[in-house]
């Protein structure tokens, strides 16, 4: 599931230009689950748009079912044509793809897309693939060391893993390679690790281990 | 089959949540108090939540209390006691001695126009049930012509009833201790000196102090753990009222100074220790015992006190000085045993032949509640629920079908 | 009311204080409205707000005190959608309105008087001003 | 709105109102040009056994508004009953409280009242009925545990006729972790498991067999050793509790003193308790340690130090127990600070007097006995997981709200029972358990559970099978349906308080007659109900 998070309402109001009519978008499939941008969410906006002292000439909400299928876009272009500026509450693949239905009206994204995640309790969300294009975990046992390592080690732990825990976080963050370890020797299988993986080029993105989204009005 | 009829003594929380039990299971309860409302000594005692609820279970008394008007249906005999027992085949004659009622508490509305019509404020309202008239009526009679529905008569008269019943609750609670019977306290002769009842009054009324303040102290295991007061037993109650009490007025006057004297903090609930930790950096813990008190010439409390790491007797002054005095055997205790013919303890409390977890009672006489050993509230309440279970088993009444 | 407060209170802790308050003739203002659910753990944010954008100055979530909501943690989950609404108002820059979150115990009639007078008076103080 | 029911108000108008006399025809008039009232009925004195009066409105949806005491002089369940009203068909309210909004304002109580009764009649009008029969539970019953609660549990049950699963933790029945089966009953866990064999109405199965309890409708489903799925109709939750090793190298915590005694061995020579000395020993794990000292003393000649900070005697018959022991000779000594030497076994103690300031040493004692932490093994924390019980620390269930029995769990099918709720003695866990049995067969009389007013629901075609219900709902009350993958309800174990609603995203689930849509307009109607 794709995980993203709301952008300061700041941020938003600063995007949005004065006395236009503003459609909000929201989308009924990841990001609703992820509590960001669903039904639930663009009534919340809508409201906070309305009371907001920033002078909009009117804001309506709508959720269609995925931002992701065209065929969904085309249901609401009748509302679309009526308004100045889309707000898309989906993640960026919404935004863009909204932007290719409606070209002729500005479309604004209203969350942060983070990562690609799971579900790790209630307000809790944890990155567990990064998408990199080039899956190993048949290697590691289903445990990525690309997203789960704090610096992305192909060939084994660093120095840092103590006691099962990573240098990085050592309260909350498990060693990816020492989980992997563990569930190899446990699968009778450690002779996968005896081949060498070249390194890959992380200069360009993702460092810092896995990233999580804690939502604490969420989590109880 | 006629149904069972069981006689509850002491419409405190005990006896309050015995009655409501049996109730439920369909046995036809008789409610006898010596008040002229349920609910004992805790249904005038305060509520100490500060940040969050501490589970001083107040609002478990108003509950039962509220239960036992709406939904019990119980036969109850206010400011009435028992003075005869005569049992044959299992079936007892319990004899009461009761005082008429000035308000029918079965007539009553609840308007509130006898209290805003009376000029003694002699009637008052007892939370989650109605209207009782304390003892500074005169008798003028504005009330009764107040009142909507004529449920005030100010006839005072006595009569004495008979009933017929098959098992007899006695739930009749404990008597607070009084520390005015030994002067070291000065309790009595300062105003400055409180009890711990007094103040769960003020708590009560949410009024926390009496007068302004900037010192209080707390002194802990006044009439338990003493030989010397002939109290030996521990009262199990106070160290968690105190406790909870001083977390309440820091809430209320954060720059209040609190000193607590004790002789060991006795564990309490489940939560303690969390509760604990909150409380214990707010208060000075002073561990000290014996201890007096005096009055200085602006008539303020001093306490005086064995200082431990100096070995030395210091003394301290106070604006408001709390006994927590601890609980002691009902005052009526020794008569309801003969009555009933039952054994005191030795600290004094009632001791029931029927209170093995056997559950079965052939004399058919039970005691519940703080008649029997100190208790909080929530004990109170688990302990009533055992007891109706052994009550029901006795009288052979199937809560199951 | 343009000035109307709204109260949500839970029909447990929250229903019994309030009826601990007007029994001991404590009256409360009058564009204080109240609205019972079974659990202040059913108030989310789309009810906070869209109360706020129909026009009432404010709304108080009265719950019961911490650590003893009769749902387990139904006040705790009610004070967090408050705060995030909280958040969202001030951000947004809404000037004139405002949630609160209050526990209250059953037992505290002249307390919860108080307190609620307190958010009417500011609320009130806050219209002036402007 | 449904057409063919009509929405009337009942009002009494009794002088003994809290608001004094409503003017009846004005309202009368007032309600005639209402939308959302039909028509409006007003009783003198409804609480004097007016409720005959309303015969004629049978079949219809009625709104009652009265003062707080009609609803204790039982008059609106009389005339519920007497009309056939469930709980989607009748609102009550309180006209008391609508002093709140006559206070200090123009507005007379008519306007006030009309205000109200409208906008009730709308939720009213939205509002469907319950109607359904309560649910047959199964009467068997599945304990987990089998230590002295859950086997007394068991017992208590067997004689009532109902039949019993019990779950053993260990396969030694008397798992060496129940203290309270130890020297504070001594032989009751034994005698109890042959009473607990001899019985044709308990059924014995080791842990390891059991799979996973799965929550449905009309209870729970357990399978053993892979064979067919049993039905039960509640479970008690009554794991014995096991104390963590003593911290230190060499001492003993009070379990393997317990089981040394029991199985005969004497101990002998400098015996040292030590108490308090992270936090606060409780005073049962005190009343272990008298009972064990006392134990030790009675065998042998051994020489007893207690080591403690304070003296604990808030429990039925600890003072007594602490003048017992101190009669026979065993040393009670409080410490403030107390340092403890441990080499592999070799102890040595310093320690400081409260009272005195004075410094004190144990040198050489022969053994050192620390009480361990007390908790809960990982197979009890896995199955109250399963459950979706809530625990504090693993090691009690989670501190309840004070309104509720203090067996209840967060689940209502479950009950927890014994040391799982604290520690416990042997009478202790002997009144839990009978209180346990009490509840249980509530529970199960009447053969059902009354359907709560705001049951939860949730929309098939709405819900994205997310499952923020079952991580939010505090009952356990919301599980996968599998066939359908959307979320379900189990109606046993709702108890409406709709966190659940609050927290869907897809706003798939709805609570019975509060619906988000209805509780807006009623407060917007509320909140424009006075201009």
């Amino acid at each position: 599931m794709i995980v993203a998070e709301q952008k300061p309402i700041q941020e938003i109001l600063a995007m949005l230009p004065e006395h236009k009519k503003v459609l909000v978008v929201g989308c009924d499939t990841c990001v609703t689950v992820c509590l960001a941008g669903g039904e639930k969410e663009v009534k919340v906006m809508t409201a906070a748009l309305r009371m907001a002292p920033k002078p909009l000439a009117e804001v309506t909400g709508i959720s269609i079912e995925r931002q992701c299928d065209g065929e969904f876009i085309t249901e609401i272009s009748e509302q679309a044509a009526q308004c100045d500026i889309i707000l898309s509450m989906a993640c960026g693949v919404g935004v863009q793809m909204m932007s290719d239905f409606f070209p002729e009206k500005p479309v604004l994204p209203a969350l942060n897309t983070l990562f690609m995640g799971s579900n790790e309790g209630a307000g809790y969300w944890l990155e567990r693939c990064l998408g990199c294009g080039d899956c190993v975990l048949d290697l590691t046992a289903g445990i990525c060391p690309r997203t789960r390592c704090s610096k992305g080690l192909m060939n084994g732990p660093c120095g840092g893993s103590e006691n099962g825990k990573c240098e990085v976080d050592p309260e909350n963050l498990d060693c990816a390679w020492n989980l992997i370890y563990q569930r190899l020797k446990s699968l009778n299988r450690l002779d996968s690790l005896m081949a060498i993986q070249p390194p890959q080029d992380w200069s360009k993105s993702h460092d810092g281990g896995p990233r999580r989204l804690i939502r604490e009005d969420v989590k109880l | 089959m006629a149904s069972k009829k069981v006689c509850v003594v002491g419409a405190g929380i005990s006896g309050i949540s015995v009655a409501n039990d049996l109730a439920q299971a369909g046995i036809d309860v008789f409610l006898v108090d010596k008040n002229p409302y349920p609910g004992g000594q805790s249904v005038f005692y305060g509520c100490k939540a500060a940040d969050e609820c501490v589970r001083c279970g107040v609002c478990l008394v108003r509950e039962a209390v509220a239960t036992l008007k709406n939904k019990t249906g119980a036969e109850c005999y206010f400011s009435s006691r028992p003075v005869g027992l005569r049992s044959s085949n299992g079936s007892m004659e319990i004899d009461i001695q009761s005082s008429a009622n000035l308000i029918d508490w079965q007539a009553c509305v609840e308007c509130g126009r006898c209290v805003d019509a009376c000029p003694e404020q002699a009637i008052e309202k007892v939370p989650g049930w109605k209207y009782f008239v304390n003892e500074k009526c005169t008798a003028c009679g504005k009330c009764v012509d107040a009142c909507p529905v004529g449920a005030i008569s100010l006839k005072r008269s006595k009569e004495q009833i008979t009933i017929q019943v098959d098992g007899i609750v006695l739930a009749a609670g404990y008597e607070p201790f009084d520390p005015a019977i030994n002067r070291k306290w000065g309790f009595g002769t300062n105003p400055r000196v409180l009890t711990g009842s007094q103040m769960e009054k003020l708590f009560f009324e949410e009024k926390y102090l009496p007068v302004k303040a900037q010192n209080v102290a707390f002194v802990q295991c006044v009439g338990s753990r003493s030989t010397m007061e002939g109290e030996k037993h521990c009262s199990r109650v106070c160290c968690a009222y105190a406790l909870r009490m001083s977390g309440r007025l820091k809430q209320e006057y954060p720059d209040l100074n609190i000193d607590l004297y004790y002789m060991d903090i006795q564990r309490f609930g489940k939560n303690f220790d969390q509760f604990w930790d909150q409380i214990k950096g707010k208060i000075n813990l002073i561990a000290s015992n014996p201890i007096s008190i005096k009055t200085d010439d602006r008539g303020l409390p001093v306490v005086r006190y064995e200082s431990l790491p100096e070995l030395a007797c210091r003394e301290q002054t106070y604006d408001i000085v709390v006994l927590s005095n601890g609980i002691s055997p009902a005052r009526d205790a020794e008569n309801l045993a003969d009555l009933f013919n039952l054994d005191l303890n030795t600290a004094g409390f009632l001791v029931s032949p029927g209170n093995g977890s056997a559950g079965t009672n052939p004399g058919g006489i039970f005691t519940a509640g703080t008649c029997k050993r100190p208790m909080r509230i929530d004990d109170c309440v688990e302990d009533a629920a055992a007891v109706s279970r052994q009550v029901m088993h006795s009288l052979g009444v199937q809560v199951y079908p | 009311m343009a000035d109307s407060i709204l109260i949500i209170h839970c029909a447990e802790g929250a229903k019994k204080a309030l009826a601990r308050m007007s029994e001991e003739g404590h009256k409360l203002p009058p564009q204080f409205k109240t609205f019972e659910l079974p659990c202040t753990g059913s108030v989310n944010e789309v009810l906070l707000m869209e109360n706020l954008q129909n026009g009432s100055a404010g709304v108080v979530v009265l719950g019961c005190q911490k650590e003893n909501c009769k749902h387990m943690d139904g006040n705790l989950r009610a004070e967090r959608k408050v705060a995030r609404v909280k958040k969202l108002l001030s951000e947004a820059g809404v000037e004139g309105k405002f949630v609160e979150m209050i526990f209250t115990a059953p037992d505290e009639g002249k307390r919860l008087h108080n307190t609620l007078l307190e958010f009417s008076q500011a609320a009130e103080a806050k219209g002036k001003r402007k | 709105m449904n057409s063919t029911r009509s929405i009337v108000a009942v009002l009494c108008d009794h002088q003994c109102s809290p608001n004094g006399p409503v003017q009846a025809s004005q309202l009368q008039k007032r309600l005639s040009e209402s939308t959302s009232i039909d028509k409006l009925i007003v009783l003198q004195k409804a609480c004097q056994d007016q409720e005959k009066k309303l015969k004629n409105i049978a079949g219809q949806k009625v709104l009652f508004a009265g003062c707080p005491y009609l609803e204790e002089s039982g008059f609106y369940t009389r005339a519920a009953e007497n009309l056939g009203l469930g709980p989607g068909e009748m609102l009550v309210t309180d006209v008391k409280s609508s002093i709140f909004d006559l206070y200090e304002s123009s507005e007379t109580i008519e306007d006030n009242l009309v205000g109200r009764l409208e906008s009730l009649g709308r939720l009213l009008a939205d509002s469907v009925a319950v109607k359904e029969p309560p649910v047959k539970l199964k009467r068997n019953v599945l304990i987990f545990g089998s230590g002295l609660s859950g086997l007394k549990a068991a017992l208590e049950l067997s004689g009532e006729k109902l039949s019993v699963d019990l779950v053993e933790t260990e396969d030694q029945p008397v798992a060496p972790g129940c203290l309270a089966g130890g020297l504070n009953a001594p032989g009751q866990i034994e005698e109890l498991t042959e009473q607990a064999r001899g019985s044709e109405h308990v059924a014995i199965f080791p842990y390891r067999q059991m799979g996973p309890i799965q929550t449905v409708e009309k209870g729970f489903t357990v399978s053993f050793d892979g064979a067919q799925q049993r039905e039960y109709g509640a479970v008690i939750y009554a794991p014995e509790r096991i104390e963590a090793p003593a911290e230190e190298v060499g001492a003993w915590n009070l379990t393997r003193l317990y089981s040394r005694i029991m199985e005969g061995h004497s101990i002998k020579g400098r015996i040292v308790f030590i108490l308090d000395r992270e936090g606060e020993t409780a005073p049962e794990v005190v009343r272990d340690v008298l009972t064990a000292a006392k134990a030790i003393k009675e065998r042998s000649h051994a020489e007893i130090w207690i080591l403690l900070k304070q003296v604990r005697v808030a429990l039925p018959g600890l003072q007594e127990l602490y003048d017992l022991a101190r009669e026979m000779g065993i040393i009670f000594v409080k410490y403030q600070a107390l340092h403890l030497k441990n080499d592999f076994g070799d102890f040595q103690i310093d320690g400081q007097d409260p009272q005195t300031g004075a410094a004190f040493q144990i040198n050489k004692p022969d053994r050192v006995i620390l009480p361990g932490r007390s908790g809960l093994s990982q197979a009890a924390v896995q199955v109250a997981n399963s459950l979706g019980l809530r625990l504090y620390n693993d090691t009690y269930t989670q501190p309840y709200s004070l309104w509720r029995l203090a067996n209840e769990s967060n689940h209502p099918g479950v009950l927890v029972c014994g040391s799982a709720r604290g520690n416990m003695d042997a009478s202790g866990v002997a009144e839990d358990a009978a209180s346990v049995v009490l509840a249980l067969k509530q529970r199960l009389r009447g053969e059902g559970i009354i359907p709560v007013e705001h049951l939860a629901s949730v929309d098939k075609d709405k819900c994205a099978y997310c499952l923020t219900c079952l991580r939010v709902c505090p009952y356990g009350a919301m599980v996968k349906n599998v066939e359908d993958r959307v979320a379900q309800v189990i109606t046993t174990a709702c108890q409406g308080c709709g966190v659940c609603a609050s927290e869907c995203p897809a706003e798939a689930i709805t609570l019975r007659n509060l619906s988000q849509e209805s509780v807006l307009a009623g407060m917007h109607k509320l909140l424009f109900s006075s201009i």
